[in-house]
């Protein structure tokens, strides 16, 4: 019965990741990009992260994919690239990667195979985001340091490349 | 003392739901008294079923999806953003009793998540609907709602700081000798603002700026889909009051009257200040709300972080 | 064991990770293959999650979290990247252009 | 309540600094000046009631520590921020504060009409903030912090009217310079830290103790002695110190002479178990300090310009401190440390209310006759000059030349000699220059007047320049020694005192240099004139150690490097490039610049590894 969300949780997950590769329509892909990513929040919900969960959802669903959407505005996408985008779907062009990631997952399943199963802690007792901040700011505040590094780097890298080089207002360069 | 899980929620969503309604009406009443002017005063008593009349009318119109527009997406953007507010409400606890999931481990995370979906709504109404006003008004939302939840969420750290929880059962106990809005004041007041842009009520309703986007996100919406947008705003005004009150205003905590009077008490004042504030204040422009945000809000709602948590660890034994 | 086992959580991971690849190598939209990365992202913070599931430690958050700010960097510079590309003449977001230096 | 009056104390002018800088320079002039002398001010008054509270009351284990957080724990290794006040410490708060307070109350009038006066006082407060880092840190790490931040502000200030290239070269060269130091002296704390496993001082002089001296240590030593020598510009790192005089007159008298350049000293005397236990090392210092000690007072005595003289002068100084270090005479070291930070202070300080005066002219040919016209000023700089001098009895700088005079018999009567003529030289050059800008013809006009906020300053400094000796004096004078006393716990008893005739020595000759002056440069018949033949140019040129730099090390490298353009080492790279390209030729074709390539042999690879590390 407790299963039911998990295994719920799981199959959206798995269909609307295969639903993201597929679609046509940029917007269409960041909707099914977001129903993974929520599915996934119910998945870490399942597994006792109920902080990792909300901040999927705060931080991956509710800010890094509304820039996607954005993005996708600012680009205004219309008719003439959904066909091109179509064009370049052939079948294929499916062949190489799909036979890639298919001896990738082979190769993968073989190994979670080996793993003993785990029987002992099948309780699943929620971590709170207490815990896990204790931890963040004990032994691991170095790298919340480096996260941050990496935050502001990305921030003026962004900053940089996406700046009016002539007053413009365009950002033609 | 406890409610059946289903009562409790089908009373939550009929109050709730009449509520949004109701507030249609309240709101243009009240907007007619401080603007000296009557409001709807036709139907029914007082022009109470003004909001019935609404209703009907909007029911009964042709449910019209443009045919430059993206259906799907088109039909889905209202619903996500009804669903979202409804969704916060599943954790504010009305009573001690009274509440969906009021001790999730994670609830004030798990608000702080529905207002980042709540987004979508609006941004993808803006996009789905394929014209330049909506787009316009799509791009503006977006840009303001995400900016104005780093700060809503930044200014809640305070009351978790101080409450020691992401509970909002505990946040409200936590209240029981001093409400949050006094040593949180400078929280509450970055709290109220960014809940304003959040809900893109007027002053903050860029979004919509009907005398620049027509009417912004919305334009191309009409019929029911139009009125689940409208009703979301007006849940959303309901939810940030509720919020309001039950992170800085003790909840349903006071002398006398039973808690839930209290709680309905004090969330209508604050939905009464809403309005104030939308007939009081001008709209602001694009880029003074979002200096407004980054340059003034975000310093502050930093400043706040820093003190509280200085004054705790002074305080902290040991 | 129950289905809802760490083991079972590192399937899909394995899983959303194919698919994400899947997508990285076949898609010629810059957009898409961004989105693709996310997924990959995600599969990897999801065996993180189940890892820490497994031992009951909260590591696997603190890991989730680095993978969070990674993405969050990795998504603010590649969408710069495509708006730049984008307004600078090339606006089919063709990957398979991005070899061409000038605009 | 004092543990925390300790952080407080460097808070104040970073805080300052803090607020001076986010004004982006647009701080008004007067709020700057009260901001930036007033949080040193403050800071003043809070060491002055934290060092009575110690005084009082001392506490038990000699040192009041405070630990503010720890910065790093890795395997092996740990490192704090940690605050400590012992006697050494406490005397150096009292000096970065006290006479840093009235640097800064001068330089509200000195500066008082710059339009960079908010990026000016944000420096000093800053400076003064990293100093007292320096200063109070227990651990060297910290230290090293407070080492890097004085000398990143010494370079912001002397290049502080950066539209002159001048400026400018002369703050690179002093940053470069000391940089060479900073590099030796970080190399050196590593060591330390394989050693100890922390840079904790107290931890780091255990092992002093517990393990003997190997090389390892000596090498420490000498790496850290290498730090202390550029920062306090000795012989061979001093040049960048009279270039220095670039900067702000206020800057010259704060960190080129009262306090930064006295942080190698400081350095040395904290860990002086480390170099007493290496004698090497304790040559080393002695001799580095006797050269730089002769060689500067020959610089100075030919110099035209009044800040260049008093540069050289301060090298000089520095050279006696290192002697005195060298010798073992720690609280000679730290005694001469603080007298020299008044009068130089003092000196520098009034050599700036004579410059400001006459036009911004610093020659000293050019002036001339000014004892009328400012005796205020002339006063001042008259004190200053004698405690430079060492004028017996009277002065600060006497009781602590003697000092350090006596230290440097024990250790070895060619020190002694070798400093007496110093001190011999010293009188000479500093008299030249009083004689010379004070008496005689006037060739500039005077103007203005010198206003109370910087003449309060002068005056402090002149009463402390001459009186603030008297707190240690010679067994044979009076038996005073509070200096000692209160730094023996650290230090060790003092040296016994040499025979009575040193004393007689070390008064006479000051006298004696004071009376070559007279007759070389009196106002009537004395020279006008600068000398000039070969002896004198090179020493007006620093010993032209700048020529000999370029010479050893610049020239050779560019001509090692055009040399090695064409040998036969380039032949082996060029082999390599070679293989390289023909290598590049083949795997360029990879290099499609195409994401999607990429990404699929990234894939691929990574599929050929997981089925290589699968197979079972």
């Amino acid at each position: 019965m407790s299963d039911l969300p998990f295994i719920l949780f799981s199959l959206v997950a798995a269909v609307a990741a295969i639903m993201v590769v597929t679609r046509a329509v940029a917007v269409h892909a960041l909707l099914y990009l977001v129903v993974v990513l929520l599915s996934l929040a119910g998945v870490f919900f399942a597994l006792g992260a109920p902080f990792a969960a909300m901040l999927e959802v705060i931080i991956y669903a509710g800010a890094v994919m509304v820039l996607f959407v954005f993005v996708v505005m600012m680009l205004n996408l219309g008719r003439s690239d959904r066909d091109r985008e179509r064009h370049w779907m052939a079948p294929a062009v499916w062949i190489g990667p799909a036979l890639l990631s298919g001896l990738l997952l082979i190769a993968l399943c073989t190994t979670l195979r080996t793993i003993p199963p785990t029987a002992a802690s099948d309780t699943m007792a929620p971590i709170g985001p207490q815990s896990v901040g204790l931890l963040l700011y004990g032994p691991y505040v170095l790298s919340v340091e480096l996260a941050s590094f990496l935050l502001l780097a990305g921030l003026v890298s962004a900053f940089h490349i996406g700046r009016n080089i002539r007053g413009t207002g365009t950002g033609e360069p | 003392m406890t409610a059946p899980m289903p009562v409790i929620i089908g009373v939550t969503l009929v109050v709730l739901l009449g509520l949004a309604t109701f507030l249609t009406w309240f709101e243009r009443r009240l907007l007619g008294l401080w603007q000296d002017r009557y409001g709807p005063n036709r139907v029914g008593p007082g022009g109470i079923l003004q909001a019935v009349a609404d209703g009907i009318k909007i029911l009964f119109k042709q449910d019209w999806i443009p045919p430059f527009a993206d259906r799907g997406v088109f039909v889905l953007a209202p619903a996500i953003g009804m669903m979202t507010v409804l969704l916060s409400f599943g954790v504010v606890p009305v009573t001690a009793f009274w509440s969906i999931a009021g001790d999730l481990n994670v609830g004030l995370l798990f608000v702080l998540a529905m207002m980042g979906m709540g987004v979508y709504g609006v941004v993808l109404a803006g996009w789905a609907s394929n014209s330049k006003y909506a787009l316009l008004g799509g791009m503006r939302a977006a840009a303001q709602m995400i900016s104005y939840e780093v700060f809503m969420g930044l200014s809640v750290l305070g009351v978790v700081m101080q409450a020691g929880s992401f509970t909002m059962r505990d946040i409200v106990l936590a209240q029981s000798g001093l409400w949050f809005v006094v040593p949180q004041a400078l929280g509450c007041a970055v709290f109220t603002l960014a809940g304003i842009a959040e809900t893109h009520r007027l002053p903050f309703d860029l979004p919509e700026g009907e005398n620049e986007l027509g009417a912004g996100f919305h334009t191309e919406y009409s019929g029911m889909k139009f009125g689940i947008f409208f009703l979301a705003e007006y849940a959303g005004v309901v939810l940030i009051s509720a919020l309001l009150v039950t992170l800085y205003l003790g909840g349903w905590q006071g002398p006398l009257l039973p808690p839930a009077l209290w709680f309905a008490l004090k969330t209508g004042a604050l939905v009464c200040l809403f309005i104030l504030l939308r007939a009081a204040l001008p709209r602001p422009r694009y880029d003074q709300l979002m200096a407004l945000g980054w340059k003034i809000l975000l310093p502050l709602s930093l400043i706040n972080i820093a003190a509280t948590g200085a004054i705790l660890l002074l305080h902290a034994p040991g | 064991m129950s289905a809802a086992s760490p083991t079972h959580a590192l399937l899909l991971a394995t899983l959303l990770f194919a698919v994400g690849m899947l997508g990285v190598l076949a898609r010629r939209n810059l957009l898409l293959m961004l989105m693709s990365i996310e997924i990959m992202l995600n599969a990897a913070a999801l065996a993180f999650i189940a890892a820490g599931a497994r031992w009951h430690a909260a590591q696997g958050q603190v890991m989730f979290l680095m993978i969070l700010s990674l993405a969050a960097a990795e998504a603010a510079v590649g969408l710069a990247i495509i708006l730049r590309l984008h307004s600078a003449g090339r606006p089919t977001l063709d990957a398979d252009t991005g070899n061409r230096l000038k605009g | 309540m004092d543990a925390l009056l300790l952080p407080l104390i460097v808070a104040c002018p970073l805080l300052a600094a803090g607020v001076l800088f986010l004004s982006a320079g647009r701080m008004p002039p007067l709020p700057s000046c009260v901001i930036g002398a007033g949080s040193v001010g403050l800071s003043a008054l809070m060491a002055v009631v934290l060092a009575i509270g110690f005084l009082q009351t001392p506490p038990p284990t000699g040192a009041l520590h405070a630990t503010l957080w720890s910065w790093m724990q890795v395997e092996g290794f740990s490192a704090r921020i940690a605050f400590m006040l012992d006697p050494l410490s406490l005397v150096m708060m009292l000096v970065v504060t006290g006479v840093g307070f009235l640097i800064l109350l001068y330089a509200c009038g000195y500066m008082h009409d710059d339009p960079d006066i908010a990026r000016f006082f944000g420096c000093m407060t800053l400076f003064v903030a990293a100093m007292l880092v320096l200063v109070f840190s227990s651990d060297l790490l910290s230290l090293y912090i407070g080492w890097e931040g004085v000398g990143i502000c010494s370079y912001l200030l002397i290049g502080f009217w950066h539209t002159d290239t001048a400026n400018v070269t002369a703050a690179r060269k002093a940053f470069i310079v000391t940089r060479i130091g900073d590099a030796a002296m970080l190399c050196g704390l590593l060591l330390l830290a394989t050693r100890a496993g922390t840079l904790d001082v107290a931890s780091v002089l255990q092992t002093v103790t517990t393990r003997p001296a190997d090389l390892q240590a000596a090498i420490a030593a000498f790496l850290l002695l290498g730090g202390a020598v550029a920062k306090s510009a000795q012989v061979p790192l001093q040049t960048w110190l009279p270039d220095a005089m670039a900067g702000p007159t206020p800057v010259s008298a704060l960190i080129h002479a009262a306090t930064m350049v006295t942080a190698g000293v400081y350095l040395i005397a904290r860990l002086h178990p480390l170099f007493a236990s290496i004698p090497v090392a304790m040559t080393a210092v002695a001799l580095i300090g006797l050269i730089t000690l002769l060689l500067a007072a020959g610089s100075a005595l030919v110099q035209t310009d009044i800040k260049r003289i008093l540069a050289y002068s301060t090298m000089s100084q520095i050279g006696y401190m290192f002697l005195a270090l060298g010798t073992g005479a720690w609280q000679a070291a730290i005694f001469h440390l603080v007298t020299h930070a008044f009068f130089k202070a003092l000196l520098f300080m009034a050599a700036g209310a004579i410059i400001l005066r006459v036009h911004h002219r610093q020659d000293i040919y050019q002036m001339g006759g000014l004892a009328h016209a400012m005796p205020g000023v002339f006063a001042a700089f008259l004190a200053g000059s004698a405690a430079l001098a060492g004028l017996p009895l009277l002065t600060a700088g006497f009781y602590s030349k003697e000092m350090i005079l006596q230290g440097a018999w024990h250790a070895d009567p060619m020190l002694w000699a070798g400093a007496l003529l110093g001190a011999f030289a010293t009188a000479i050059y500093i008299f030249r220059c009083v004689f010379i800008v004070f008496f005689g013809p006037r060739h500039t006009e005077p103007h203005g007047r010198t206003g109370a906020i910087m003449a309060i300053p002068l005056v402090c400094l002149a009463v402390l320049a001459l009186t603030g000796g008297w707190m240690e004096m010679p067994d044979a004078i009076a038996p005073v020694h509070l200096l000692s006393n209160l730094l023996s716990p650290l230090f060790g008893a003092p040296m016994p005192e040499g025979p009575h005739w040193l004393l007689w020595a070390g008064s006479l000759v000051p006298l004696a240099g004071i009376g070559v002056a007279w007759m070389l440069w009196q106002p009537r018949t004395g020279t006008r004139t600068p000398p000039e033949n070969a002896l004198a140019r090179l020493a007006r040129a620093g010993w032209d150690f700048d020529t000999l730099y370029d010479v050893l090390i610049v020239r050779p490298f560019t001509t090692l490097g055009q040399l090695n353009q064409t040998d036969i080492c380039d032949r082996l790279s060029d082999a390599t490039a070679a293989t390289a390209r023909a290598g590049g030729r083949v795997f360029g074709r990879m290099q499609s610049g195409q994401v999607r390539r990429y990404a699929g042999w990234i894939a691929a690879g990574t599929v050929v590894a997981l089925c290589l590390g699968v197979r079972p």
